[in-house]
């Protein structure tokens, strides 16, 4: 059994293509070094002067012809079911940001990887916070680019159980190559028990689990280390220097200018950090949410 | 030998000369064509869907005046007549497969 | 050979001073200003892919930081093609050779040459600028895919200004090609009667000429969206990132056949003179480049198989892009078939060549899985990417390029370089290149996506194995720079035609004089590659 | 002992040729056309995904100013394709003259263009302004092509006239003249090609309705 049920078409595409070029490289290769050293000019002292041959070439020209006509065919079968889902397919959500997968189920339940049931038909609609990104299952052969402003599907049946790995396929920035997270293909009541357990984030601080689903911890640290955005240990009441309009300037951080580096982080770029990395968050975060995230900064000491 | 490329350079060799009024008539006609889009598409209503269409028949026309006469196409190498086609061509078929990708996605 | 010939001064001795070579207008010299900037690029692109190969030799961070690394892989191929393999072979060989092999003393614009030749300095200026100025050098990927070009802070308006001046240089040197091949033919010397390199120039420079300006506005936008706000294709203030790839490929597929074509220009060249025969289908070979020219520019959307393309479209592109595979086959097949009957001389040009078709049919083959739809979507944006392009570019253009340096090197010094060495060299390219590239095609069939800066650890042993490979390449190459270098300087003289060429370069002396003939070149009867030695099979 | 005479080969790249000047200078305009044409394209994607704003947005735009702006560079197209037969008849002056004209009506092209633009910017209607910055998201990429395609077809204009100023000049030194005219020719081809252009552009901007 294929991990999924795309696996068939594309492999036997590949193994098709592999199968002819390998039998071209190996035939071509041969002869050519036969010639070689059979015309050597030891061997040949006089050439002959061929011009041309129009039989041969017809023939290699129309054998050729003929060989890529059933390649693009194999090719396009194999494809074209992966352009539209099932009807009644399992609908998720899934969103690619600067660094991150984000999965949102029907019932509401969002999470950081894919629980996905065996045998059933899912269909993953895909949208980008920020720039393109890609998503890539290896197990399954499949990829589709999630693509900023406008709704992107891709879809599959998952064959055999067990976890694979999902990888971001599109260059997206700096830690493009970290974007990574896994596929994990369960039976029916696996997956229905996993998606009723609400994970228990009763003490977690609600900024905290905010800021866990908004990505914000692939780039910010709470212990001071540096990853692609400040970290936010100490970041309330702390000077810094950050570049407005250019301008450097001297500032202490205080709630509003948080809300403003949530919103619209463009706006002051903390020296020695680069623009245009965070999206802003204006239409992501309400405002109680953003004022629940900055409480847990404040926290972190 | 290559007989073509000669005879493009005989012709081209006396150099035509087009007289004043040709450039004047030409000038007449594509002021006309240009009063005559203005006009469709401000007041034709009735034409409505096929304003765009008319509109950009009358720039080609405009287009090939200027190109013909002007640009001396007409009695210059053949060569440069056919170099544009296929630079046009090419173009066109550029907007097509892009279209063809957007209407259908 | 009548010994009682006089050398006259050659091209190099005519004018001395370093004003007498940047403001020359000399196509000779134009070309050799060009070998040596283009080559110096080379090098330190070369530089970058090997540090990029030491960062991959283990998980993690090994060197270089994941945003290092990511500019280093940017300026890599952002070098690689725009100041290396798109200019290579024409700006150096096109401008050096391609009068002369027409029977001319230059170009149709001496001035203009020049001119593209200092707009390319000025590219360069600008793409190495990015290392100093400003936030360093774009981390975009060369194909600076909007939005993320338009977003991040560093350098992207110089690099993407640096490809446009670049282009620029490169859409004139393919006018001036035009215009030289139609008007400046020695008398006699019709269409049918050029050296296939010369068709091959034809053909590429139509691709210069008609596919550049479509990038070049592309890039504009882009600078007009980081600069005004124009925003263009960044859907958060309006635009469409998916119709910014349509621009950019409708050029950038094209402009892989510039690499393409003239390399194998090159190929046509070499295996006759060492077969020492005709060609086998001069026309066949000679249409077929512009066949390619044409239909490649057709297949630009096998590039975007995965964006969401839409069923009609991806069948009509993939369709398109095997159709171009076809002229490419029978130019294969013909330059195995030119071997049959030959009296071959094997030296290290023909090497080269051969070493070009056995590369550069795994880069075509593996180019057929990914114009199929479905193996497309499995290995798009994966190593098996890294693995063709590098075998189509790198394992032909570039293998096509040393063999054209081998070729003509008596004819542009008057010297000849040690062949034992010249033969080691390129023994060390060969395998080396192979044990860089080959895994990088299984790496992708598994999986791997390229622009990682970090992989996952099933990757690892074929990334050692590619790392390792590439030390033998750089070792090839040291050698055969060194090589080149010792027979330029102190090499034993080498006579006018070493290789027994049949094509009019070959009918002047080495070096050639500033007007690159003393009397009218003749013709060879019946064909530019017919061998007046050989016996005639046919008619 | 080598020979005082030089032989210069028949097909000389250095010699004067005219018809290989027209050649590049045609080859030349193809990039050219191309460049736009890539705009073109994008304009008409955009147009197509957002035709009702691209039609609001188009309201926006001075019809008559459009026209009179057309209707200026086609009569200049006409002196400057006049000035080349009167060079050809060997009149440099009326040459010189019909070529002055040309400019004079690139510079009111220029100027009209120039109050167009500034009464968007009086409207806040350029990006990173107020009003425009407030406007739906097809119409500001209507604006945005306006910007870019007109602003660059000024652009062509500019060098368009100034590529017609320098042919005057050597007109006047004698270096252009009723046999060696090719110079006048091209800079001919290059103004009617900024005027074919325009021709396109007019429609597509200012006449949607
Ligand atoms: C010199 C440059 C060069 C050349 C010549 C080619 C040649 C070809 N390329 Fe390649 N390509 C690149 C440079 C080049 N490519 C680069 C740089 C990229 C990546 C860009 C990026 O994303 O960064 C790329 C990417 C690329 C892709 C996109 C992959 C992806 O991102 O998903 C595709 C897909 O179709 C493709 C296909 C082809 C094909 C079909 C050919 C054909 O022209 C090959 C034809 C040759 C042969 C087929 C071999 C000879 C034939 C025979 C011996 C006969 C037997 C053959 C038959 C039976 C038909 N190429
Ligand atoms: C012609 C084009 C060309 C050439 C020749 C090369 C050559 C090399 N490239 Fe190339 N590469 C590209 C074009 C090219 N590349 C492009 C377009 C990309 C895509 C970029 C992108 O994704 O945007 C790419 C991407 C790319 C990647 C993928 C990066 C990624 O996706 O993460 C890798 C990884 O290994 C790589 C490695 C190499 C190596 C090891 C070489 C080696 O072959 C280099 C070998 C070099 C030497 C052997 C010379 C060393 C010499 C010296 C150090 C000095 C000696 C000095 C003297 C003697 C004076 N390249
Ligand atoms: C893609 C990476 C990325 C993500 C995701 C991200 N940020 Fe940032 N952030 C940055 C960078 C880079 C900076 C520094 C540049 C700047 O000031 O804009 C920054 C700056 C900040 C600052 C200002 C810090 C200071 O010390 O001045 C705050 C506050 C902030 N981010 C909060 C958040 C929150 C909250 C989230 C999630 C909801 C988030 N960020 C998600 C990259 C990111
Ligand atoms: Cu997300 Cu790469
Ligand atoms: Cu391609």
């Amino acid at each position: 059994m294929n991990a999924s049920n795309f696996v068939e078409g594309v492999d036997f595409t590949l193994y098709l293509i592999l199968g002819i070029s390998i039998f071209f490289l190996v035939g071509i290769t041969a002869v050519m070094v036969y010639f070689l050293f059979r015309y050597r000019k030891k061997n040949n002292p006089v050439a002959t002067n061929i011009s041309h041959n129009y039989t041969l070439e017809i023939v290699w020209t129309v054998i050729p012809t003929i060989l890529v006509i059933v390649m693009f065919w194999y090719g396009w079968t194999g494809y074209r079911p992966m352009l539209t889902a099932p009807k009644g397919a399992l609908e998720i959500d899934a969103i690619g940001q600067m660094w991150k997968w984000t999965f949102k189920y029907p019932n509401g339940k969002s999470s950081d990887s894919l629980i996905v049931p065996v045998d059933e038909p899912v269909k993953l609609n895909l949208t980008s916070r920020d720039v393109l990104h890609a998503l890539y299952i290896p197990a399954f052969r499949i990829k589709q680019d999630v693509v900023p402003g406008g709704e992107k599907m891709m879809w599959f049946t998952a064959q055999k159980k067990g976890t694979y790995d999902i990888l971001c396929a599109e260059y997206c920035g700096q830690l493009h190559s970290y974007m990574l997270s896994t596929i994990k293909v369960v039976e029916r009541d696996e997956y229905e028990t996993w998606l009723e357990t609400v994970p228990d984030t009763s003490d977690e601080h609600p900024g905290l689990t905010l800021m866990k689903k908004n990505a914000c911890l692939s780039c910010h640290t709470q212990d001071g280390t540096r990853l692609v955005g400040p970290s936010f240990k100490g970041a309330m009441g702390m000077k810094e220097t950050v570049l407005i309009n250019g301008k450097e300037q001297e500032i202490v951080v205080d709630r509003d200018y948080l809300i403003q580096s949530i919103k619209d982080p463009n706006a002051a770029i903390v020296k020695s950090y680069q623009a245009g990395l965070m999206t802003p968050y204006a239409n992501v975060l309400t405002d109680e949410e953003i004022n629940a995230i900055i409480d847990y900064i404040e926290t972190i000491k | 030998m290559n007989g073509k490329e000669k005879n493009t350079e005989n012709t081209s060799a006396h150099a035509h000369i087009s007289s004043y009024s040709e450039h004047f008539g030409t000038w007449v006609a594509l002021i006309l064509l240009t009063l005559m889009t203005v006009f469709i598409s401000t007041f034709g209503a009735d034409l409505r869907t096929l304003t765009v269409a008319t509109a950009m028949l009358i720039a080609t026309v405009k287009a090939l005046a200027v190109a013909l006469y002007f640009m001396h196409l007409k009695y210059d190498a053949k060569i440069y007549t056919a170099w544009m086609i296929v630079v046009m061509a090419l173009f066109v078929f550029f907007l097509i497969m892009v279209i063809l990708d957007y209407i259908t996605r | 050979m009548s010994e009682t010939v006089v050398q006259q001064p050659s091209f190099f001795q005519t004018k001395k001073g370093l004003f007498s070579w940047i403001f020359t207008l000399d196509h000779k010299r134009i070309g050799i200003l060009y070998l040596y900037s283009i080559g110096l690029f080379f090098l330190v692109a070369a530089g970058l892919g090997i540090l990029m190969r030491l960062e991959l030799l283990n998980p993690g961070r090994d060197l270089i930081e994941a945003q290092t690394y990511n500019q280093v892989f940017t300026l890599h191929g952002v070098i690689m093609i725009f100041l290396f393999i798109i200019p290579s072979v024409p700006a150096v060989f096109g401008n050096f050779f391609l009068p002369i092999m027409l029977g001319t003393d230059d170009v149709a614009f001496p001035r203009l040459n020049l001119f593209s030749w200092w707009l390319y300095i000025l590219g360069a200026l600008f793409a190495l600028s990015t290392l100093v100025f400003g936030d360093g050098p774009a981390d975009t990927g060369w194909t600076f895919y909007a939005p993320y070009s338009v977003k991040t802070g560093t350098n992207v308006t110089t690099s993407v200004l640096a490809a446009f001046i670049l282009g620029f240089s490169s859409i004139l040197t393919g006018l001036n090609f035009i215009v030289t091949i139609h008007r400046l033919r020695t008398p006699g010397m019709g269409f049918n009667q050029m050296p296939l390199f010369a068709w091959a120039l034809y053909a590429t420079s139509w691709i210069q000429l008609l596919a550049t300006p479509v990038i070049g506005i592309t890039l504009l936008m882009i600078v007009a969206e980081r600069v005004f706000g124009i925003g263009l294709f960044d859907p958060s203030i309006g635009g469409d990132p998916i119709l910014y790839q349509h621009l950019f490929w409708i050029y950038s597929h094209p402009a892989v056949y510039i690499m393409a074509l003239p390399a194998m220009g090159i190929v046509s060249e070499i295996i006759p003179t060492f077969a020492q025969r005709t060609i086998f289908g001069y026309k066949a070979i000679a249409y077929s480049s512009m066949a390619i020219a044409f239909v490649g520019y057709f297949v630009w959307g096998h590039h975007m198989f995965t964006s969401g393309m839409s069923g009609p479209a991806a069948i009509v592109f993939s369709i398109m892009t095997f159709f171009v595979a076809i002229p490419t086959a029978v130019k294969v097949f013909n330059w195995v078939a030119t071997l049959y009957k030959g009296s071959i001389d094997i030296q290290v040009p023909l090497l080269f060549a051969l070493a070009f078709i056995f590369n550069f049919l795994i880069g075509g083959l593996t180019g057929l899985v990914l114009g199929a739809l479905a193996a497309d979507v499995h290995v798009h944006d994966t190593y098996f990417v890294v693995g063709h392009f590098h075998y189509v570019m790198f394992g032909g253009a570039g293998f096509a390029f040393f063999g054209a340096l081998h070729y003509w090197f008596p004819k542009m010094w008057g010297r000849m370089y040690n062949k034992k060495v010249a033969n080691t060299a390129f023994a060390l390219l060969f395998i080396g290149f192979n044990t860089t590239y080959f895994p990088m095609l299984i790496l992708g069939l598994k999986g791997m996506p390229r622009r990682y800066y970090d992989y996952l650890p099933e990757f690892h042993d074929l990334n050692i194995l590619s790392t390792f490979g590439s030390w033998i390449l750089v070792t090839g190459i040291i050698v055969m720079v060194i090589n080149l270098f010792a027979g330029g300087l102190k090499g034993k003289n080498a006579s006018s035609n070493p290789w027994n060429g049949i094509t009019l370069e070959w009918q002047t002396q080495s070096p050639p004089p500033l007007h690159n003939f003393d009397k009218m070149p003749e013709l060879p009867e019946g064909g530019p590659y017919n061998y007046p030695n050989a016996k005639n099979a046919d008619h | 002992m080598a020979d005082s005479h030089i032989f210069v080969l028949p097909n000389s790249g250095h010699n004067f040729d005219a018809k290989a000047s027209k050649m590049g200078m045609w080859l030349f305009l193809f990039t050219e056309l191309l460049l736009f044409g890539g705009l073109f394209l994008v304009y008409m994607i955009y147009r197509f995904l957002n035709q009702d704003a691209f039609l609001l947005a188009s309201f926006e735009l001075n019809v008559w100013m459009g026209t009179i702006n057309t209707i200026v560079l086609l009569t200049s197209s006409m002196t400057i394709a006049m000035a080349i037969t009167a060079l050809q008849k060997g009149n440099a002056k009326l040459a010189i003259t019909l070529s002055w004209l040309t400019i004079l009506a690139a510079l009111g092209f220029l100027v009209i263009k120039y109050f167009e633009w500034s009464s968007k910017f009086e409207h806040g209607l350029f990006p990173g302004m107020d009003h425009f910055d407030g406007l739906p998201l097809g119409e500001r990429l209507y604006f945005y092509l306006y910007f870019f395609m007109t602003g660059l077809h000024a652009l062509h204009v500019i060098v368009g006239g100034v590529f017609i100023a320098v042919v005057i000049r050597l007109i006047k030194k004698g270096k252009v003249t009723k046999e060696r005219y090719s110079l006048l020719e091209n800079s001919g081809l290059y103004w009617h090609l900024v005027d074919l252009i325009w021709i396109y552009l007019f429609p597509l901007f200012y006449l949607i309705h």
